[in-house]
């Protein structure tokens, strides 16, 4: 499992973590080249079920980032968000998918290092938890199901 | 159950009301839903132990709905539910007559919204406690157990929808799960889709479920779909400290927020 | 709770001055401590500038003998020994890799859940509630207060007092009937394990330390370090060479002057066993 | 059929020295749809954007992905250049491979591979990019400018003068800020006072200037152009109209042993105070903290003394409601005082004072009337020591930043104590000397060879009292590391700048970003000094950093301009990046079922019910329908609608959908 590389999907808000990320270019600190970002307007806008289609397509992990609380460009989608993964994070405990696979942070414009170190924790944490096989399997293991049923 | 009867009459015979949603007995000895208009079929009505549905599913379908002022025989769960669709806007107060029923199965004289508000406060909103033993083993599982138990379950699942249709808070007229650009929800009935969609269904409902536990029931292949949704319910009570339906003029948990709600997993 | 007591080396020997008045105020409050058993050397001095590892499985052993014969507290009135342990501490719950690792070096489990009191603490908790009423003899004199270094350093780990200009222990000696003097050599250096190799040195800080207390006008030193009180004391004929005077403030362990306060005798709280006589008693 | 262009750029080596640029630009060149994958040198250069205008025409481009640099800077650069050649702007995407992928990583396959894996999403993204229209909003003319220190006093006269309207909100009972409280001014030494009153009164009296003072913003709401200020003018206890200013209930006033603000509690002043003579408006408030008719009941001399009858004490605050088009935020800095510093003894030692303190001492109009006397004695201090950086980077003090202005103003205190105090002696420890700045060098040169002012490189490691001295001990680093004491008078700590008081609480009611320190943030640390990541909001002043008088005042004037330019468009272009309710033809009209959980989700009230009627007037259908103009486009709505009957433009559901597959899948 040493050279394994995990593939990570990080859904960020546009004025913080993005803005954050975009500084730690600025700043020329490096980080794993294992993440790959899609920018939001804002973390209230990250629809969960995206969360899951990563997951469904590959990605071992996800990173969702934004603005701390009360930082947000739109005041309040933030709160609204962070209400809406601690329900999710809760069913997805309960039903056995991975929360170490997910990490959820705060990162704002001026935290270009954090960026790199959330990047940084996380990939190393995946590297250590393998390729999330038991849900590749799943996904894998229902096409398989369909082909049968026909 | 003649104080039902005659209760329904009433209403029927004053054109308080123009139709009464209840329960009848049905061929096979089953109770069934009934939608009274005719104060002569009144004696249909029944209320004992085999009277399971959720009938508030009934009272935001065009059907029942245009034959005008509704009376509704109300449980518990389904006081609940009328609430949760008022504050949804689904439906008004004014346009529903509450023909409450105590958990004893006695008749409860619920005059207005106000007391069936004093009502549901002083009754217990957590989740029935049959389902909390089931819930608490659940809990007790590994993450691998889990997910193995989750997957064998859904894998049954043939995407029939009977847990939306009998559920009064999915009253979409069309649902995600309907939705193909882009598409949410993969359109097989295997495990990965089944689970997709229960997600789905269980997020919809987080801060809305009023635990009655009808989509459970509903599912003809047998999956405790409801523990899924009731879980949610036991965590919003657990952050939030609140219980879905139990107001007219309530937001919901995921519409509302407190700058300082607590979590333990965002760094 | 069952409290524990670790003396390490000083306290057996060069300050049992300071060791005979902690028991005597043990003894006249009522409070008992079981002494850690087959205990060792905290690593003070050389250890843990040669040997990181080392540095840290002397005092982790010592915590971890203090665990498995339950003792949750654990006074250290050494402050040398004070901070190496809970130094140990800290780094040990910061890394828990090397956690396990000095646990297989000492070959016994090591938690941290004992709680280490330096001897200001143990006195604010235990002594202070029923000072007030045990006082017959208030300690009327002007004080210059010298804390050194070990009791407020390092200030991010001990988390303890005003690292600049520390109080716990003006407070002690105000309800004693003290005057504290506003002193600024509180936290300086008085040359401290240089004593024995370089006496010159220690002449001149420590005689810094002492002319500016004489200086202020204070009448006694209170400490609450054997090695302070060693080189301040101990080393009073070299300094006084040194800087060519003849100073005589006496420096008194803070545990003898509460005793003092509450009527013991100077025997008892080890006063005949310094060097520069103690005129105030 | 989509036609996609691709513009690899290589900003210079920026991207190309770690990412292939010409490998991302073929294996891009092979997915479906995309008609040009090409690479070049500097895209955002004329002929780079020439390639971009001359594609868009020669290969029919549907859509564009300039993969480049973050499109936080270069997206309006490129969207425009599309328009230009004929392409809807919002066909545009930027690939961000610079930010997020060349200067984040080492060059090796995984960066190149990481870089296509970023433009091949954002080529599915933009296939299904619609073409928008902006939106255009009027702009209330009328600008706010917070803080009446010199930066929000040029700001706003700037703006005035160019005929629009202006409303000053000043926290304290006067205008003027820390620049009314300075002696006098490094380079030139000239009167502070001298130079700042003039353009206070030029506030007061300005026709299109509103100042009001003693008054906070409450909540700001709304959008460039259309803001909805309340502001809270907090009571004075007093009809302003009423009074003349006369002072008389000043000197009357019993309570005379409050510490006075504007000198820095070096001075008293009564309850009821004008804060400074020169103070603007020049009438009192009553401190209702320290009054003793508040605090006890009785009382009341000031309303006996009043000539005119003007003190009012039941006065409530009021609340003002204000449309404003745009802000300027101008509430400038504070300094660590002397009891953040426990080396120099937590700020016990009455003779050790900070900057600011010292301007009152030097001040001809401070509590010695410029003469420099101590305060714990009133003695002139003949051995004085400045102390510089103190608490400026100092990482361990959790202030890295240099605070920039210490470096000149210790100069200039050291001087302006040589020049009152002959005989005197001035001692500066400093870490660097940081004098950059048209004759600044030329200053602090004058402070060291003129006037004999006693620079020692090193730092002070603590400074205690003896027999009524100051020792301080520090280290001279250009002797070889040698100690140093000296026996001091007086001790000067040239603290930190740092963020004013309430800073945090100021920039969440505004929704504008701020850095760790709580100084306001930029939009970009160059090219965007002054504009702030919320449009409409400026900066002017040390707000965003410690800065000096002339900075102050030319970012004040820069805000200005800004204010200028946006109020001389009748209406604004914004992005039509909003969310939009789905509509279909009867009887389905929308899928929306009406549950308004988006209502109560939605930050801006930009959600609206839209009845469907028959034509008797029966409502079929109530559904949820966005104000644009009000919307934002945040998308929590989006994400919350169950039945996924809002979309948001920009972010539609399908473009993020497509974004997650391309990101994973390969095509």
């Amino acid at each position: 499992m040493s050279d394994f590389e995990p593939k990570v999907v990080a859904f960020v808000c546009n004025w913080c973590t993005y803005a954050g990320a975009d500084l730690t270019g600025t700043s020329r600190i490096k980080y794993a080249s294992n993440v790959k970002i899609i920018r939001f307007p804002c973390t209230g806008r990250i629809d969960f079920m995206l969360l899951l289609k990563a997951f469904a397509n590959g990605a071992d992990g996800i990173i969702v980032s934004g603005c701390h609380p009360n930082d947000c460009h739109y005041t309040s989608g933030n709160f609204h968000a962070k209400r809406r993964w601690i329900m999710f994070k809760e069913l997805m405990d309960f039903m056995g998918v991975d929360m170490n696979r997910i990490t959820f942070s705060w990162v704002s414009a001026a935290e270009g290092a954090r960026w790199a170190e959330v990047v940084n924790t996380t990939v190393t944490r995946l590297r250590e938890l393998g390729p999330y096989i038991s849900y590749k399997e799943m996904v894998n293991n229902s096409v398989e199901e369909e082909v049968k049923n026909e | 159950m003649s104080n039902l009867v005659t209760k329904a009459k009433e209403l029927l015979d004053s054109k308080t009301v123009q139709v009464i949603i209840g329960y009848e007995a049905g061929p096979t000895g089953l109770a069934r839903p009934v939608f009274v208009t005719d104060p002569l079929k009144a004696d249909k009505l029944i209320y004992d132990e085999r009277c399971v549905q959720n009938l508030a599913v009934y009272l935001t379908k065009h059907e029942v709905k245009h034959l005008g002022k509704m009376a509704i025989v109300a449980t518990l769960p389904v006081m609940r539910s009328i609430m949760m669709l008022i504050s949804e806007q689904q439906i008004t107060s004014e346009n529903i007559v509450v023909i409450g029923i105590s958990s004893e199965g006695t008749l409860l004289d619920i005059a207005d919204i106000q007391v069936m508000q004093g009502y549901i406060e002083k009754s217990d909103l957590s989740n029935p406690s049959k389902y909390k033993e089931l819930l608490a083993e659940l809990n007790k599982l590994t993450p691998e157990e889990k997910f193995a138990y989750w997957q064998k379950e859904l894998s049954k699942c043939i995407k029939c929808y009977a847990c939306r249709q009998a559920c009064p808070m999915c009253y979409c007229t069309r649902c995600a799960v309907e939705v193909n650009q882009p598409q949410w929800i993969p359109v097989q009935s295997n495990t990965h889709g089944n689970m997709d969609w229960h997600v789905l269904r269980a997020m919809h409902l987080a801060g809305r479920c009023i635990s009655c536990g009808e989509c459970g029931r509903a599912c003809p292949v047998g999956i405790p779909c409801h523990l899924l949704t009731m879980h949610l319910t036991d965590q919003v009570y657990n952050y939030f400290k609140v219980y879905a339906g139990t107001s007219e003029k309530m937001s919901s948990v995921l519409s509302t927020y407190e700058p300082n709600d607590k979590e333990s997993f965002i760094i | 709770m069952k409290v524990g007591i670790y003396p390490g080396c000083s306290l057996t020997g060069s300050a049992r001055d300071y060791n005979e008045s902690v028991f005597a105020l043990a003894e006249a409050f009522g409070l008992e401590f079981t002494q850690v058993p087959d205990w060792n050397c905290c690593g003070a001095t050389a250890a843990h500038n040669l040997n990181k590892e080392l540095s840290l499985a002397l005092p982790a052993r010592i915590l971890a003998i203090a665990e498995k014969n339950g003792l949750e507290e654990i006074i250290v009135p050494c402050a040398a020994c004070y901070s190496r342990l809970v130094v140990t501490q800290h780094e040990l719950k910061k890394d828990p890799e090397l956690k396990n690792r000095i646990s297989e070096v000492i070959e016994m489990d090591y938690r941290g859940t004992s709680k280490i009191l330096n001897v200001i603490e143990w006195i604010d908790k235990y002594i202070i509630p029923k000072l007030e009423e045990k006082t017959v003899k208030p300690f009327n004199y002007k004080v210059a207060c010298y804390y050194g270094c070990l009791l407020v350093r390092p200030n991010k780990i001990l988390n303890y007092d005003r690292v600049e200009d520390p109080q716990s222990l003006d407070i002690v000696m105000n309800k004693i009937g003290a005057t504290p003097i506003d002193y600024p050599y509180k936290t300086e250096c008085c040359g401290a394990g240089l004593s024995i190799s370089r006496t010159d040195i220690v002449s001149k800080l420590s005689g810094k330390i002492i002319e500016d207390a004489e200086h202020r006008g204070a009448e006694a030193i209170v400490v609450a370090c054997p090695m302070c009180h060693s080189n301040l004391d101990m080393r009073r004929p070299d300094i006084n060479k040194y800087w060519k005077t003849e100073f005589k403030i006496p420096v008194i362990f803070v545990t003898q002057a509460i005793g003092l306060a509450i009527g013991l005798s100077p025997e008892k709280v080890g006063l005949k066993r310094h060097f520069v006589d103690v005129t105030i008693s | 059929m989509a036609r996609i262009g691709v513009f690899i750029c290589h900003c210079g080596e920026n991207i190309s020295a770690t990412v292939d640029c010409g490998k991302v630009a073929e294996s891009i060149g092979k997915l479906k749809h995309v008609v040009l994958s090409t690479d070049y040198k500097y895209m955002c250069s004329d002929p780079g954007q020439t390639l971009i205008k001359d594609a868009i025409k020669e290969h029919k481009l549907t859509g564009v992905v300039v993969s480049a640099c973050s499109p936080r800077m270069h997206e309006p650069t490129f969207r425009k250049a599309c328009a230009e050649g004929g392409l809807n702007p919002f066909l545009c995407e930027m690939a961000n491979l610079r930010e997020h992928c060349s200067w984040v990583h080492e060059k090796n396959d995984l960066t190149t591979e990481k870089a296509i894996d970023i433009v091949r999403t954002q080529v599915e993204k933009v296939k299904l990019n619609s073409a928008l229209q902006p939106i255009k909003v009027p702009v209330t003319k009328t600008a706010m400018v917070i803080g009446g220190g010199i930066a929000g006093i040029q700001s706003a006269l700037d703006i005035a003068n160019t005929g629009h309207k202006v409303i000053m909100v000043e926290r304290s009972p006067s205008i003027g800020g820390h620049m009314s409280q300075l002696s006098e001014t490094f380079p030139t030494l000239d009167c502070s006072q001298c130079i700042l009153t003039p353009r206070m009164v030029e506030v007061a009296q300005h026709p299109n200037i509103t100042l009001y003072t003693y008054a906070e913003v409450e909540s700001v709401e709304g959008f460039i152009g259309n803001f909805k200020v309340k502001i809270r003018k907090k009571a004075k206890s007093l009809d302003e109209k009423v009074c003349t200013g006369c002072g008389l209930c000043t000197t009357k006033c019993p309570q005379k042993k409050i510490p006075n603000e504007f000198e820095q509690g070096m001075g008293m002043r009564p309850a009821i105070y004008v804060p400074f003579p020169q103070a603007v408006p020049n009438r009192p408030v009553i401190d209702k903290e320290h009054c003793t008719y508040y605090l006890k009941g009785k009382c009341k001399i000031c309303e006996i003394v009043c000539p005119t009858k003007a003190i009012r004490f039941d006065q409530p605050d009021e609340i003002l409601e204000l449309e404003i088009g745009a802000i300027v935020v101008a509430t400038g800095f504070d300094i660590k005082h002397a009891d953040f510093f426990p080396e120099y003894g937590y700020g016990k030692y009455k003779d050790i004072i900070d900057g600011l303190q010292f301007e009152r001492l030097a001040s001809a109009s401070g509590p010695t009337s410029g003469e420099i006397r101590r305060p714990s004695d009133g003695e002139v201090p003949k051995n004085i020591v400045f102390i510089a950086c103190a608490g400026s980077r100092d990482p361990a003090k959790g202030i890295a930043y240099c605070s920039k202005i210490c470096c000149m103003y210790t100069a200039k205190h050291a001087m302006l104590y040589k020049h009152k105090v002959h005989d005197g002696r001035a001692h500066v420890f400093y870490m660097d000397i940081r004098s950059g700045g048209k004759n600044y060098d030329e200053f602090v040169r004058r402070a060291i060879e003129e006037d004999h002012v006693n620079y020692i490189r090193g730092r002070v490691s603590t400074v205690y009292e003896r027999d009524g001295k100051l020792i301080v001990k520090g280290v001279d680093t250009l002797l070889g590391g040698q100690p140093v004491e000296v026996v001091a008078d007086m001790v000067v700590l040239a603290t930190a700048g740092v963020a004013n008081a309430g800073a945090e609480e100021l920039a969440q009611k505004l929704h504008v970003s701020y850095d760790q320190h709580k100084f306001f943030a930029e939009a970009h640390p160059k090219l965007k000094p002054v504009e702030t990541n919320t449009a409409g909001i400026f900066l002017a002043g040390a707000c965003q950093n410690p800065k000096d008088i002339p900075d102050a005042v030319s970012q004040a004037s820069g805000s200005a301009v800004k204010v200028a330019a946006l109020f001389s468009q009748e209406m604004l272009t914004r992005e039509p990046l909003v969310a939009v309710v789905n509509r279909f033809c009867p009887p389905m009209y929308s899928t929306c079922v009406g549950c308004f959980m988006c209502q109560s989700v939605c930050p801006y009230q930009a959600i609206e019910r839209e009845d469907f009627k028959t034509r008797d007037g029966k409502i079929i259908k109530t559904v949820a329908k966005i104000n644009e103009g009000l919307c934002q486009g945040c998308g929590t709505c989006v994400a919350l609608c169950r039945s996924k009957s809002i979309d948001l433009l920009g972010y539609s559901n399908n473009q993020v959908h497509a974004e997650v597959m391309a990101l994973l899948n390969e095509y």
